[in-house]
């Protein structure tokens, strides 16, 4: 297996053009017939929140080693309108190409003179074969195989498997595949760049952090969901409804998120997992909602898929906005766990344990991710449930007790056996009121006190069980000049920072904070002892895991690299901040 | 047989003597009993306000929920286990005001939970203020010139909804609200009961003796519940005769029926174990 | 005279080309120029969804607000400026789903705003999700088996409300659009305009060809829309054949009619000053 | 001007009894009447969520000098039912008083041997007078007067102006008031404390934190109020709704908090003052559109009582719980004020101050207070609205502009002149998506970081305008031995144990941080800068405020009085804890 990019050993493409031309479809047929190739791959989209007429545009990046995210640049630019080589040809690399539609306006060639230019009849070809305007992308991507030298008969094999039962969408799009490699084989060079297909691989999948999120609720045995449409969450919902069935669960589409969450919590009432998913505007209605469950200690799980604010802000864009509103929302005090998966790994191994948490303590646990990570896709290696498994903690399946059932009993560990309603011989009295033991609603002062006191006793044996579940997670050399802090999907640059630094001689780590709250304080406090520099990174304005940090352990991150405009922080940003600070 | 006093709890009732919301409890739990259910498969819930205090006196499984959020909350309930009763306790603020959408949604989804609105044309747990069941010219302290609001006429929205069992009820009779709320259980599907509950401290028009004036029963005059035309003319009936009893009822699918994970059983009581993820997987290779 | 050039806005238009909120933004702005109404005069209130991009394509005061949020953000300014005309513009998700518990109070209030529904019985912006008013049996990418709740009837809820204008209007006439906007403008009291509006992405069943068959217009068959009776059977009807045009109206108080201090005037344009408190402190000593 | 109380110079009494019979307005008869006779006042209560049954009291306190809270015990105790003497013997200072009625079952003199008794027949003197049971209170309250030695003519004309219009009601209370009287008169000595009317006095007014912040947005020329009933804010919505002609304020109760906020925002858009009030749970329903006006850049005004959570909690106990989440609430980032109240005075003064600072930097500002504040009665000095005044800040009422209005425009403040829609010649553009300058919205990521560095650019000014607003304030000696830190309504009790440890001679000091945010950190750290033993006061479980200040200053306050079961601190407890802390 080969594969070599102009700048290193990663390849990268961008696919651009309008909003309804299939973009992103393409991208992951891209994507697929390279994994399927034996590489691994990282893709992220790029739309307005629009049906048409806005520009998209998707980057595929791959390699034989992993990769975490996307390049500071791109080897290989598919442009299907105009416009996309205006906005994008400064993207590629010296020496790169650019494939275009030769019924286009724009001359490429005019505006960059180091690049490959591959003019293509695309618009003939789509013609020529009497296909849809949109198979005009299949073609380009036959362009590309060519220009890399991938055999096309693996993306023959992924075409054939995406349109499964669609005979004829199939064929269009060989043929147009077919075409498109052909004129290219006649007609063009190579790129210089050469992806070879290997044989033997691992088994990998390639998916989105959405997904991956849907499939860790899957293998935790969730059997509830509801979930009001919400970008960029909604695929969680599109996954489920379309996996009801394979997966036991109910997939409900309420009236609003505030039926969502109670709906949900109605569920775990009853004995069920059951989650919701959201993004900041939505999870705003769920607040209230939230502090139900805490108060009436029923475990739920919610995801936050963040998306720039204030209020509706950039609906298909990504942010970091809502870290310290999620650790505070909603009225009063009460445990909650608040993780942050960095990768699609991440979304699913931590949305495990969030069911695991949650059950145990009895609390609701939120994931919090964002749009970057939710719908950019990667390959990895199979999920595996049984990593995780489940535990249910105290849940009595059957009441012999010759005494009465006290769902909140005042126990040492704060929590509190639950039933599961319908079993014979107990019935069980959940509260939003403060209550007694019993659930009968109280003033008593003394009550309240202990009642408070309980649900807070969970954080002693909560904080044991996050130290164990390694919520603070460091990637790099040992002895570091130089550190990266971050949380969430800066992971992935991050990363991608961290080879790049090496490349040039710079020993660098990265430190990531999955656990969020309760806050691993005394790990990050000795992680972040020495006096190398150290750079924070977050996609806000504010620096909230600055705060916390701040907060916890009395270290004030000084350096700072905060992007806010709604777009993923690049691996080279990263490296020259990190320069900036080492200086 | 559950038995009136399995039904009670220990704790001490703090509605004001001659409160509606006695007769209520007292028909739910008279239901109960001559329905011969038993008190572990039913699930009572509770809305924020004076009815709200329901879960407390009555010993069946129990959830006091948020304001408004009385549906969504049994909605879920149902789901995860569709042998469970599910009743939900709402007032009129609850259920007409912020639950207000609730109630359209869930009652076109026909989702068999059965919904007994404490409506007692007022806020009364917040000191007296107006409610959207309010008559005009109630004079409450957030109204003291009188209610200006066309009220909502909770019958009629159900009906627009869908709702497949519309009915209402008067504290003033215990006997005839039981017999609607065992109806109500045994019909299949959504059912609303709005119960004219007098509320003796900030509801000084609309007391017993009003409504004793005013309310007659359906069934004595031959109102026949299938017809739709028929529950809307009696819906609108507000003032000099104010009807009580089943205005309309119809069977149709009900909403779990439409999830085939639910066919397997109750989903509360399927057993949990780390599932084989490998067809999934496939998909996305 | 406000002419439709004046309308326009530099926004680039990124509806779907086809789309059926071309046509409602046509209609509005046909009416605002053959009504006369100057353009300061007018506000735009839009919620989330597709439609809510109307705020950028039309030149009048504007907020785009939350989703669902059209009716209270247009309340409070109404009240504060009751010489506006104001015009909310929402979808059916927006209006129908997370909005509906304001629809069913605004309409009873009688607020004299004007309530404009590009009802694609879809969830558009968010790619093709069930809407309260998609038809069971509809696919989508959440209900990918067919929705299946029984759907909202936006016309029924409006009537079953207290609405005092009730229509439906049909994006696929523009002419017959724009009538029914200069009449609820016209309207002295909340309006209702359901617009059936084709989504030609999302929604490929009720399509304008769809709707052409089916749709007729209330008018031309001597409907008559001060009958509440006639406007309960004509909401009910949709299948074979589908009414547009004014179900109902009636005149009946204003809701900002009820509140003194709006009879000095708006109170936007009332001067700000320290008032004096004395009388109200001397009741407190 | 004399009263003498059992311990100091203040006399308490608590008069208790069960829900509906009247206990609050029995203590505010008194509390008016003892104001009147030259005195300052402070009256608490405590009663639960029930309309009946529900066991309520009500302390009112009384002194020559100014009162602040409650204080630790009480010298008089008028028992309504034995409930009251059973739950509040204990609270009577040695050589205090009961006053109960004769056909109680319970005899105080069995509990305690140290009080005085003054058993009288109170439903003997209601069924001689023929008077409904409630009037027992009103007799109760002749007594109390005799005992004291306080002239009853003053509470005739308090009874007469409280029931203005309603003669049959003043009669039957006045002839109470007068048999309760002459019994005590005829058949007890004195308490040994006495109160007597003096003369010539300021001009005073008795008031709650709700009216206060009531009175403080008519003052400030609030024309829309729209608002939820909730508990502890709803009284603010009774105020408003029977004064609204005096207003000129439209007043509003719709059909939710979501309806509220955001007809708040239509109004404030539209060009007015505008305000809502709720507690926690119905702020966690606001906070979507907190959001909404950041992004819109609308100016509004949001009161909080807090009461104990999570969830519906406590709702008629009182609760400093809600502290971050305000600070935090709504997804995305943006700046806003809070400000919390400390008595009643600030109630009036800072909701004046903060529509001018809405209004000035177009923000939301949230005014955070509790029900112990919002709920409890103080004496004070006619509030004088010119001291604040108002500023609209940057208002267009025309525009002359040949260019376009750009709603948004990028100026160097950050603040982009509004105007009222309506005028002639512009239109405004308000947009809850990121948006350019004219309001259109925009993906743009050059466009969307400008807009959020112009929101955050009226941080500066902000911050200044803060400072000149006096946001720390200071009381008590300046060598301090101790310091008590706080905030809101914790001001009460503070000040009074500062008089007690002055007392003992002991030096001591309070720090209200007053505006929390933005936060005045200089002057927090400044005024922590010493070496005295600090005590964090907070009502709440995990110290807010000191989060914030370790947060903004890095000091970490170990001493902690923290009180989370709905009660409000006493003064002994801060006077207990600070020797406690001094040792
Ligand atoms: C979100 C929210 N808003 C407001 C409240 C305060 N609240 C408690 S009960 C109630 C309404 C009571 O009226 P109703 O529902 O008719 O019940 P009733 O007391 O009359 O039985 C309100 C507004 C609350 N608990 N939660
Ligand atoms: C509180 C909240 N929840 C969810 C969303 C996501 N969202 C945006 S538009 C929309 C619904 C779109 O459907 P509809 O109202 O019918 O408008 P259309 O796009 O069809 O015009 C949703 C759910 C949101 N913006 N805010
Ligand atoms: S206030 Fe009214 S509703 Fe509440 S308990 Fe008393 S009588 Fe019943
Ligand atoms: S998706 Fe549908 S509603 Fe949205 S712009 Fe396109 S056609 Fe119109
Ligand atoms: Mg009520
Ligand atoms: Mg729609």
């Amino acid at each position: 297996m080969v594969c070599i990019g102009i700048k290193d050993e990663t390849i990268s493409f961008l696919i651009g053009g309008e909003a309804g031309q299939g973009i992103m479809r393409s991208g992951s047929l891209l994507g697929r017939a390279l994994m399927r190739g034996g590489l691994h791959i990282f893709g992220v989209n790029d739309y307005p929140s629009l049906i048409r007429g806005g520009h998209n545009f998707y980057i595929l990046r791959a390699s034989e080693r992993e990769v975490y995210s996307q390049g500071d640049g791109v080897d290989l630019l598919i442009a299907l309108n105009d416009e996309s080589i205006e906005l994008h040809i400064n993207d590629l690399y010296p020496g790169g190409g650019v494939i275009y539609d030769e019924e286009g306006k724009l001359d490429p060639r005019e505006l960059r003179g180091d690049v490959k230019t591959y003019p293509t009849p695309l618009t003939g070809i789509v013609k020529e074969i009497g296909g849809p305007r949109v198979v005009r992308n299949t073609a380009a991507l036959g362009v590309a195989l060519s220009l890399i030298g991938f055999n096309p008969e693996t993306m023959r094999g992924v075409i054939r498997d995406t349109f499964k039962g669609r005979e004829g969408i199939i064929e269009m799009n060989i043929k147009a595949l077919d075409r498109g490699y052909e004129y290219a084989e006649r007609n063009f060079e190579g790129l210089g760049c050469r992806v070879e297909t290997s044989k033997s691989r691992d088994e990998r999948i390639m998916v989105t952090g959405n997904e991956a999120i849907a499939l860790g609720a899957i293998g935790a045995g969730c059997r509830f969901y509801a979930a009001y449409p919400m970008t960029p969450a909604t695929p969680i919902l599109h996954y489920l409804a379309a996996h009801d069935e394979e997966a036991g669960m109910v997939v409900v589409q309420p009236e609003s998120e505030i039926a969502a969450i109670n709906m949900v919590i109605g569920a775990a009432y009853a004995g069920v997992r059951a989650m919701t998913a959201t993004s900041g505007g939505g999870f705003c209605l769920m607040t209230e909602a939230l502090g139900l469950a805490a108060m009436t200690e029923t475990p739920i799980v919610v995801v936050i898929n963040q998306r720039p604010g204030p209020s509706t802000g950039m609906a298909t864009y990504t942010s970091q906005g809502d870290l310290l509103f999620t650790i505070h929302a909603s009225q009063g005090e009460f445990p909650r766990v608040v993780v942050a998966p960095g990768d699609v790994d991440e979304c699913f191994y931590l949305t495990m344990e969030a069911f695991n948490l949650a059950e145990r303590f009895q609390i609701p646990v939120i994931i919090l991710a964002d749009k970057y990570l939710a719908e950019s896709h990667r390959s990895t290696r199979p999920f595996d449930p049984s990593r995780v498994g489940i535990d249910r903690g105290e849940l009595l399946t059957e009441w012999s007790g010759d005494e009465e059932y006290r769902r909140y009993r005042l126990t040492e560990s704060g929590i509190s056996p639950r039933i599961i309603p319908g079993i014979e011989g107990a019935t069980m009295l959940a509260n939003t009121n403060e209550h007694d033991e019993y659930g009968f609603a109280t003033t008593n002062p003394e009550m309240v006190k202990a009642m408070m006191d309980k649900r807070f006793r969970k954080l002693k044996a909560l904080r044991r069980e996050i130290e164990r579940l390694n919520p603070v997670r460091v990637y790099g050399s040992e002895e570091a000049e130089a550190t990266i802090v971050g949380w969430g999907s800066t992971k992935g640059p991050a990363l991608e920072a961290l080879r790049m630094l090496e490349g040039e001689g710079i020993k660098a780590r990265f430190i990531q904070v999955v656990y969020l709250e309760p806050f691993p304080a005394e790990r990050v406090e000795e992680l972040l002892s020495g006096d190398e520099p150290k750079l924070l990174v977050e996609m806000n304005k504010t620096g909230q895991l600055g705060s916390l940090i701040k907060l916890h352990t009395g270290v004030t991150l000084e350096h700072r690299l905060l992007r806010y405009d709604g777009r993923p922080v690049n691996p080279g940003q990263i490296c020259n901040a990190i320069r900036g600070v080492m200086r | 047989m559950t038995t009136m006093e399995e039904l009670s709890t220990p704790a001490r009732i703090t509605w004001c003597p001659g409160c509606g919301n006695y007769a209520i409890l007292t028909a739910v739990k008279r239901a109960i009993v001559e329905l011969g259910l038993r008190r572990e498969e039913v699930v009572a819930v509770t809305g924020i306000g004076c009815h709200g205090r329901m879960t407390n006196y009555i010993r069946v499984n129990g959830i006091h929920v948020l304001h408004g959020r009385v549906l969504p909350v049994a909605t879920g309930i149902k789901l995860a286990n569709q042998r469970l009763t599910v009743l939900g306790f709402a007032g009129d603020g609850d259920a007409y005001s912020i639950g207000m959408g609730h109630l359209s949604h869930t009652a076109r989804r026909n989702v068999d939970v059965k919904y007994i609105v404490h409506d007692n044309l007022v806020y009364a747990l917040t000191t007296g203020q107006t409610s959207p069941t309010s008559e005009p010219g109630f004079r409450t302290r957030s109204t003291p010139r009188g209610a200006y609001e066309q009220p909502i006429n909770p019958l009629l929205q159900a009906l627009a909804s869908g709702a497949s069992f519309v009915a209402r009820g008067f504290a003033g009779d215990v006997r005839h609200l039981t017999m609607l709320l065992k109806e109500a259980i045994r019909h299949r599907g959504f059912a609303l009961i709005d119960v004219l509950q007098p509320c003796i401290v900030w509801n000084r028009v609309n007391t017993y003796e009003w409504y004793r004036e005013r309310v007659y029963k359906l069934e004595e005059e031959g109102h026949d519940p299938h017809s739709l035309e028929e529950a809307y003319r009696r819906a609108v009936e507000w003032g000099e005769r104010i009807p009580i009893g089943i205005l309309y009822r119809e069977e149709r699918p009900l909403y779990h029926e439409h999830f085939p994970p639910l066919r397997r059983g109750s989903l509360a009581f399927q057993p949990l174990k780390t599932p084989d993820l490998t067809p999934l997987l496939e998909e996305l290779s």
